[in-house]
């Protein structure tokens, strides 16, 4: 009994019961759950709990560790924070996949093996699909089912190397792999499809403005998040995550620049974000690995912030494309401020929250004397600021006036804003609050004078390229448009030419079974042409004939024997 | 931290091109009305150049900690953030001459081509508002708010 | 226990069928049930003394001069025999609904049929030795023959042909001789842990020709080249078709040839000869290739059929690579692969006898009239796909472990993209009864409630929980299989 | 008493035909030879009882002791086949009463009773007797009277039949004939022991040889091995039902029989498969055989035809167990003898039910007939399944027991090529089948045509017949423990 109370259970029974309630208390366990589980969470002490044997493997659900506490309970504000958004949805299947999700999630970093990590992850995957089916429009529908292709072939991936892995070493235990054989490998391309690794990334940016308002917000939080700490875990100090980090952090931005769905943008600017976490946890120390902890906190805080802040505006408008809003300040204060923070967070502005993580990223990999990462990541901080800061809250509530004046977000929305937004700002004036939760302890200050005044040099003179840019109309407008990303191939080239290679292998099978179909024909045309009724072998012979047959054979019998 | 050194705007003056004048307005946005006149933004703009000029001054007289070689360079990270920016802005314009195809290239699969459903946003305008409090958030909550029906999708 | 006592209830039934007739229906189907509780009860006891190491053994019949007829449990044939009577209850309490929402006619002796091929069923779960589980196997594929003709007419006499063609043809072309030549070699038809065939003196050719033999006249485990008989016998009535897809049949296919590869030829004997070598493949090529043929069937029970072709095939590849975990996993996928596909097999008939509806093209939103159904259908598609929470997942979870000690991740690697290929061509259907608008309803209207009869959404929700508790607790199972004697 | 058993066995029956031919009253002489038959088969089985028991019965007629004497000669073998036949023919004269009352004017009925009694004396004397001479002899009594039973026939056809029947028969016997005299010549005896010593000690190998060639094309032609089978599918198709069941079940098998006396027994295995001949000639016949008629099989309409040409494909699996000249490969061919024996009696008497109920056995007007005579279908379609060799019936022991033999012999095409008629046989059996029991009527729908089923004197015989057959089927090993005894002493020679 006491297992069903560890956190991700608690989440699993809530949705199984989820949709026997009526819809106020639905709502309502979604603003309790999280809180908790968040409470039953913190009571475990430290070690290993929740065993379960099954098909032969001994399962660890609650592994319980500084490491996995933390996403723990950034998983947990985030449910609880979604869940206050979502006030307003009535709809049963968001909900349950809601707690689902963040379950599965939570169940994730707190697996203390492979397999149960597996079960969580294909879980995830399986909940999450839902937040985007839910929007109900044909497009969702086959975004979804994109979505949920290449998250289950990450879980396959996970599975086949688990296995593999499994089959090498004897041992399921989820601790650090490294990259050292064809298992660990698999399992390394399973996380980073999560993770949403360069050329592994497009269903992040695909899928994400697919889903429900709510459920963006909820899938901002949750899966990639459970990747960096899957890598943390097993890939701590795996120098190939710094170049992998490094190019993730920076390519999104480009893509990002001229995007004009403002969901994508975030969608990109989260996987920029990604790239940080994933150079903190390559380079491998203690700061570096508590500095992607502390980053993959504060990311979950202001991203969903952020996606929020667009969210609420599409609540009220219907879109999220950059090119058909603008001036919104006027009737969404509340919302543009709620913006405005979590922008100042995810460019690092000091005394906001990203500014006290990413430092400990940077600074760590500026020690680790891989003096080009550190500049990658210097340049994506900039980008950072190109895309979300100023892009987002610029084309949403100033820019061109577009005509629109809608009312404010719901008082719930704004609610929820207004505590992520307060939490940023919290962490990013008193860092000791998160640094106490980190996996090592830190012994690091960002408040120093070097530190801020060069954070502000690096921003100040950004934005001031930003004017001069715009000044001189160099900056790009937004047009409704696609941009391509590899994501093309299996989206428009692969298909294209599919129907033709079916079609050949369609003729081919089609011919192939003709002759067969030939070849049986004429062989039962000769076998019917000699023994259907009245054809020689099945008529009655005359006497004559079978006189002839039988001296024939008395001859050859004869023949034979004398000889 | 910018923008929000610049409160004095709040006297503002009105802009002239805002045809639905302040009733149109939130209370707390007219803070920010000053974004709207040409003038004020030039101000803006002004007090920015300036702040920067006066960071980028203080590396002369505050030799930095450095950890990186070259960190420590004179005006380095003010290079950094206005070229960096530049280039990313210069380059995402180049790679748009190539990657950008029509608003409904992958449509019908694409939510692109699509609009949000409407029935699962409340699109109001602000005229329209609802008077929603956090005291009638809180009587949702509790059960004692009948009218707080949910919106978005079907309930089971 | 004696295992002959498994023969008893369905035999026994078979009277009272024919007594109650067409009249009294309520009489005749609830002596099935009653039967087939009864069986369940045996099956019941049967485990609990295999748990408990008692000999569970019957006389004998000598049906050749040194070869007999004889029935003994072993945990394998325990695991079959449980799963095969609990779905036959469920498949009655479900057939009860649909043969009379869907007025079909001569039931009674679709019954009958159904309990023949129950009562051989249990033969073959039980079986001792190869001669009585090929006789057990005849006699499925003799009484399940009616069943699959049906609705008598030309359509499905033909598929009927196809069916009895297939199947007779194979175990006879290559079944019976392969088991002839078994007799001949080893002396013994007997099943012993570890094979007989070992010390046989069957080179390593030949022995991989034998099992060729046996894998190809099994075909009812439709390993492609011979699986037409199985698309072809949807022209049978739904619970037919659950029975042939998820209990009956085709699981007797795959039972017989794990049972062949464990305890005929031993799994070290495969693995030391080869012998699977050049099977292997053509396993891993019908998992996919019978996963391709079904995104492009519309007809749902064509597709249905086709994802069974596949996920058999996982089960054959389980006891080719003839390892502990693998063939574990393959006898585990029995029991999973049964509950997910009879779900969904009770839910396509369930669409059939509300909606008249066949054609997945024309399914799009009745997930609003059928909501039940459908959502247990995702869940079986989930159980089949192998994720959690369904018990699919421990199944193929063995599978993939047990194969690697081939050597190599080719297997693993199939069976994942068999996994994606699963999701591609069932969840789909789901979708587009949920997500997809009604085209029979006006805007604004909102759909009203057509479930299936009662009769079939219990047994719908019987086997959907049954997916989710396998998941939860498959102790008792891995248990029993713990206590397969493998050597 | 006992003691006198063999020749009782004969004389039982040959006294009833007078004496049924003296009563005339059709019902009064079926039923005295339904007494004498039954009590020859009672006699028979205690025969077979005693030879299991003690082994071989010598029994010297007229109390003149072999070689000079005429010496009826028991063991496992002919024991078996007394049964078979003295038992085949009571249980198909019960059932021919109603039969033959339909299709034969009543006042030949003595004639018929008679004709058949005289048969059944000619088998068994056949079979039972250890001197060659006396086996022609025999063989043209029951020849004759089986000519005279086929002509009983509805149609004018069964005259030609019965003619054809006649000369082909004739020339077999007569071959028969000139080969027991040459062997005459060569050993200068008839006893079959006696022969059995003296053929290697003889002289004149190249009259044995002639002896052994003429016999052998005799028996093959009075057997129907393929191609000398010409006269079979007629005289099956257009004699009385009744008495093709009989012919069927009995009269080739006994010629079998002769074949297996003299291969095995007289001249010995190693004499006669040392031959040219029996590989050369024998193995291909008996597989062209059972190939090329199951074949034919497939594409006949008449049911009669297709059963008939289905026995000849079965003779060849017969002729091709003996051909493998093993224990094994033996004990399946007189394995068969027995199973097919009674599969295609009761094939046949299940046909005579449809005939006295439908009037016509044209297949493809069989449409639904499951639901008109449900039990007739159901022993058609149960027997049927023994011609195929479904597990559980007799035809499953039999190919079961012949694919091992070829196998062991190290014979794979054989094996192949039988299991590929097995497959043949699925498609003629099957055919029907699906048209009796899945076709809907064309005319008329299923309600409309009540049942009808046969009468029960026919019925209950054919159902005897089934379940035998089927407990055979089960319990095997019985059969084929018989069968395993009499390949050891054929293979040994005779004692």
């Amino acid at each position: 009994m006491m297992n069903l109370m560890a956190p991700p259970f608690l989440y699993l029974i809530a949705a199984l019961i989820c949709p026997f309630l009526p819809s106020r208390w639905r709502a309502l366990l979604l603003l309790g759950i999280p809180v908790f589980a968040l409470m039953v969470m913190l009571a475990y002490p430290a070690g290993e709990h929740v065993v379960w044997s099954v098909v032969g493997f001994d399962l660890t659900f609650m592994r319980v560790d500084k490491l996995s506490t933390i996403f723990g309970i950034i998983f947990s504000i985030a449910a609880l924070l979604s869940g206050l958004y979502a006030w307003h949805v009535r709809d049963t299947v968001q909900q349950v996949a809601t707690l689902a999700y963040a379950g599965a999630a939570i169940g994730g970093v707190f697996a203390g093996d492979l397999i149960s990590l597996f079960l969580w992850w294909e879980g995830t995957a399986v909940a999450s699909v839902f937040l985007i089916w839910a929007r109900r429009t044909p497009a969702a529908t086959a975004t979804g089912m994109r979505y949920l292709l290449i998250q289950v072939l990450s879980g396959v991936l996970l599975l086949a190397g688990l296995l593999v892995h499994y089959h090498d070493t004897g041992s399921i235990a989820f601790e650090h792999l490294g990259l050292v054989s064809t298992g660990t490998f698999l399992i390394f391309l399973s996380f980073g499809i999560k993770c949403a690794f360069p050329l592994l990334h497009n269903w992040l940016a695909d899928a994400y403005p697919a889903a429900t308002i709510t459920g963006t917000v909820v899938l901002s939080a949750f899966t990639t998040k459970m990747a960096v700490y899957a890598l943390a875990r097993g890939y701590a100090g795996t120098e190939v995550l710094i170049y992998i980090g490094a190019v993730m952090a920076l390519f999104p931005i480009i893509l990002a620049v001229v995007e004009d769905d403002l969901q994508r943008v975030l969608a990109y600017s989260l996987n920029s974000q990604l790239g940080f976490m994933v150079v903190g946890v390559g380079i491998g120390s203690d700061m570096s690995i508590s500095g992607s902890a502390a980053h993959a906190f504060c990311s979950v805080l202001y991203q969903g912030l952020l996606f929020m802040s667009v969210g609420a505006v599409v609540y009220r408008t219907g879109t999220s494309r950059a090119s058909r809003l603008g001036g919104l300040y006027r009737t969404m204060p509340v919302t543009m401020l709620c913006c405005l923070v979590g922008a100042a967070s995810i460019s690092a502005v000091p005394l906001f929250s990203g500014f006290v993580s990413k430092s400990l990223i940077l600074d760590a990999s500026g020690y680790n004397g891989n003096y080009l990462v550190w500049l990658a990541l210097l340049a994506a901080s900039v980008g950072t600021v190109v895309h979300t800061s100023i892009k987002v809250p610029f084309t949403l509530f100033f820019s061109h006036d577009s005509g629109k004046r809608p009312a404010e977000a719901p008082v719930h929305m704004r609610l929820a804003m207004i505590i992520a937004a307060f939490l940023c700002v919290i962490i990013g004036v008193f860092p000791g609050l998160l640094y106490s939760l980190l996996p090592f302890s830190v012994d690091y200050h960002p408040y120093t004078f070097d530190h801020v005044l060069v954070q502000f040099q690096l921003l100040l003179f950004a934005a001031l390229a930003f004017v001069v840019l715009k000044k001189i109309g160099l900056y790009p407008r937004t047009v409704a448009s696609t941009m391509l990303d590899v994501d093309v191939i299996y989206r428009k080239w692969i298909p294209a030419r599919l129907p033709l290679v079916a079609r050949r292998v369609a003729d081919l099978n089609a011919s192939a079974r003709q002759s067969a179909l030939g070849l049986l024909g004429n062989g039962y045309g000769v076998i019917e042409r000699l023994t259907r009724p009245g054809a020689p072998l099945a008529r009655g012979w005359s006497v004559a004939s079978m006189m002839f047959v039988v001296i024939v054979l008395m001859c050859a019998v004869l023949v034979l024997n004398l000889l | 931290m910018a923008m929000n050194s610049d409160k004095q705007a709040d006297s503002g003056v009105a802009a002239g091109a805002d045809s639905t004048g302040p009733e149109s307005m939130a209370p707390l946005a007219r803070y920010f009305r000053w974004t709207d006149n040409p003038a004020s933004i030039d101000r803006f703009i002004r007090i920015l150049s300036y702040v920067c000029v006066v960071l980028f001054l203080i590396d002369i007289v505050w030799p930095r900690y450095t950890k990186v070689p070259g960190e420590g360079l004179w005006g380095f990270y003010a290079i950094i953030g206005f070229v960096f920016f530049s280039l990313f802005v210069v380059a995402s314009r180049f790679l748009r001459l190539f990657t950008e195809r029509g608003a409904d290239y992958y449509a019908p699969d694409c939510v692109d081509a699509e609009e949000y459903p409407e029935s699962a946003t409340e699109q109001l305008s602000h005229a329209q508002r609802p008077n929603d409090t956090l005291s009638s958030l809180g009587r949702q909550m509790l059960g004692r708010d009948t009218n707080g029906s949910g919106r978005e999708g079907a309930s089971s | 226990m004696n295992p002959l006592w498994t023969l008893v209830p369905p035999l026994a039934v078979i009277p009272f069928i024919l007594l109650f007739g067409e009249r009294r229906k309520n009489l005749r189907e609830g002596s099935i049930i009653i039967a087939g509780l009864f069986l369940l009860l045996i099956n019941n006891s049967i485990y609990s003394d295999v748990i408990a190491g008692i000999p569970v053994e019957s006389g004998e019949v000598a049906l050749l001069a040194n070869f007999s007829l004889k029935l003994s449990a072993e945990p394998m044939g325990v695991v079959f025999g449980l799963l095969a009577s609990f779905l036959w209850v469920v498949t009655t309490v479900y057939s009860i609904g649909y043969m009379r929402g869907h007025h079909e006619i001569n039931q009674t002796r679709f019954y009958v049929c159904f309990a023949i091929a129950l009562a051989a069923v249990m033969g073959a779960a039980y079986a001792d030795n190869l001669l009585t589980l090929f006789v057990a196997y005849e006699v499925i594929t003799i009484s399940t023959y009616p069943l699959v003709t049906h609705a008598g007419g030309d359509g499905a006499r033909k598929a009927g042909r196809v069916y009895l063609g297939i199947l007779m043809g194979t175990s006879i072309g290559f079944l019976l001789p392969a088991i002839v030549w078994v007799a001949a070699a080893a002396g013994t038809l007997d099943f012993v842990p570890g094979g007989v065939l070992a010390d046989a003196g069957i080179g390593k050719g030949a022995m991989a020709v034998l099992l060729a033999l046996f894998l190809f006249g099994i075909a009812k485990a439709g390993i492609m080249p011979f699986h037409r008989w199985l698309p072809a016998a949807m022209v049978a009535p739904t619970p037919v078709s659950a029975l042939l897809h998820a209990v009956a049949v085709v699981k007797t296919g795959v039972f017989s040839v794990l049972k062949i590869v464990t305890y005929t030829f031993g799994i070290d004997t495969v693995t030391v000869a080869g012998a699977a070598q050049w099977l292997l493949p053509v396993a891993a090529f019908t998992v996919l290739a019978a996963s391709i043929v079904a995104f492009t069937k519309d007809n749902l029970k064509a597709r249905l059929a086709y994802s069974t072709i596949s996920q058999l095939s996982y089960i054959l590849l389980a006891a080719l690579l003839a390892t502990v975990m693998s063939v574990s996993g393959g006898v585990l996928h029995i029991v999973m692969h049964a509950f997910g596909k009879i779900t969904l097999f009770f839910c396509a008939g369930a669409i059939m006898v509300a909606l008249h509806k066949s054609e997945i093209s024309k399914m799009n939103g009745i997930g609003r009239r059928m909501p039940l159904t459908m959502g247990a259908f995702f869940i079986g598609a989930i159980s089949i796909i192998g994720l959690p929470p369904t018990g699919g997942s421990w199944s193929k979870l063995l599978i993939a472990g047990g194969s690697l000690d081939s050597g190599t991740i080719l297997w693993v690697s199939v069976l994942m993209l068999s996994t994606l290929l699963n999701i591609a061509y069932l969840l789909p259907i789901p979708l587009r009864a949920f997500l997809k608008p009604d085209p029979d309803l006006k805007p604004g209207e909102t759909a009203s409630w057509q479930e299936a009869p009662y009769a079939c959404l219990w047994a719908i929700a019987l086997t959907t929980t049954g997916c989710v508790l396998l998941f939860l607790f498959p102790r008792p199972l891995t248990e029993l299989i713990g206590l397969i004697q493998w050597r | 008493m006992i003691d006198q058993f063999p020749a009782l066995q004969i004389m039982v029956t040959l006294v009833a035909a007078p004496i049924c031919v003296m009563i005339r009253n059709p019902r009064w002489s079926w039923v005295c030879a339904m007494v004498a038959n039954t009590f020859a088969f009672l006699v028979s089985l205690v025969l077979l009882d005693k030879v299991l028991d003690d082994g071989v019965i010598r029994y010297a007629v007229g109390g003149w002791a072999a070689p000079s004497g005429i010496e009826y000669y028991i063991d496992a073998m002919n024991a078996a086949v007394l049964v078979l036949v003295s038992g085949i023919s009571a249980v198909v004269l019960l059932y021919a009463y109603r039969s033959v009352a339909k299709s034969v004017p009543a006042e030949k009925h003595y004639l018929f009773y008679t004709a058949w009694m005289m048969c059944v004396t000619g088998l068994l004397g056949i079979v039972i007797t250890g001197d060659a001479f006396n086996v022609f002899v025999f063989l043209e009594i029951s020849s004759l009277s089986m000519y005279t039973l086929i002509s009983f026939g509805q149609d004018r056809r069964a005259l030609t039949a019965s003619f054809r029947y006649l000369v082909l028969g004739s020339v077999g016997a007569s071959f028969i004939l000139i080969g027991i005299g040459f062997l005459y010549a060569a050993t200068g005896t008839l006893n079959m022991s006696d022969l059995a010593v003296r053929i290697p000690e003889s002289e004149s190998q190249r009259a044995v040889l002639v002896a052994f060639s003429f016999l052998t094309m005799g028996v093959l032609i009075k057997s129907a091995v393929f191609p000398l089978h010409a006269w079979l599918p007629n005289a099956y198709t257009h004699a009385p039902v009744a008495v093709t069941a009989f012919l069927a079940g009995t009269a080739t098998k006994v010629s079998l029989y002769v074949l297996l006396r003299f291969f095995f027994s007289v001249f010995g295995k190693d004499y006669s498969f040392g031959q040219h001949l029996l590989n050369g000639v024998l193995l291909p016949a008996a597989v062209a055989g059972f190939v090329l008629m199951s074949l034919v099989a497939i594409f006949q309409n008449d049911l009669r035809r297709m059963l008939a040409y289905s026995s000849v494909a079965q003779v060849g699996y017969i002729v091709a167990g003996f051909s493998l000249a093993t224990q094994s490969g033996l004990t399946a061919g007189i394995v068969h003898v027995v199973n097919h024996g009674m599969v295609k009696a009761c094939l046949f008497m299940a046909v005579g039910c449809i005939l006295y109920r439908v009037g016509h056995v044209h297949t493809p007007s069989l449409d639904n007939l499951l639901k008109r005579m449900p039990f007739t279908c159901v022993a058609f379609i149960i027997s049927g399944l023994g011609l195929i060799g479904v597990p559980l019936t007799v035809g499953f022991v039999s190919k079961f027991t012949l694919i091992q033999a070829s196998l062991e012999k190290g014979w794979w095409a054989i094996a192949a090529l039988v299991l590929l008629s097995s497959l043949m046989a699925i498609v003629y059996v099957g055919r029907v089948i699906e048209i009796m029991v899945f076709r809907r009527s064309r005319e008329t729908g299923p309600e409309s045509s009540g049942m009808s089923e046969a009468p029960l004197s026919m019925l209950i015989p054919l159902y005897v017949l089934v379940g035998v057959s089927l407990y055979f089927g089960i319990n095997g090993s019985a059969t084929l423990e018989v069968a395993g005894q009499a390949a050891t002493y054929l293979l040994g020679g005779l004692q």
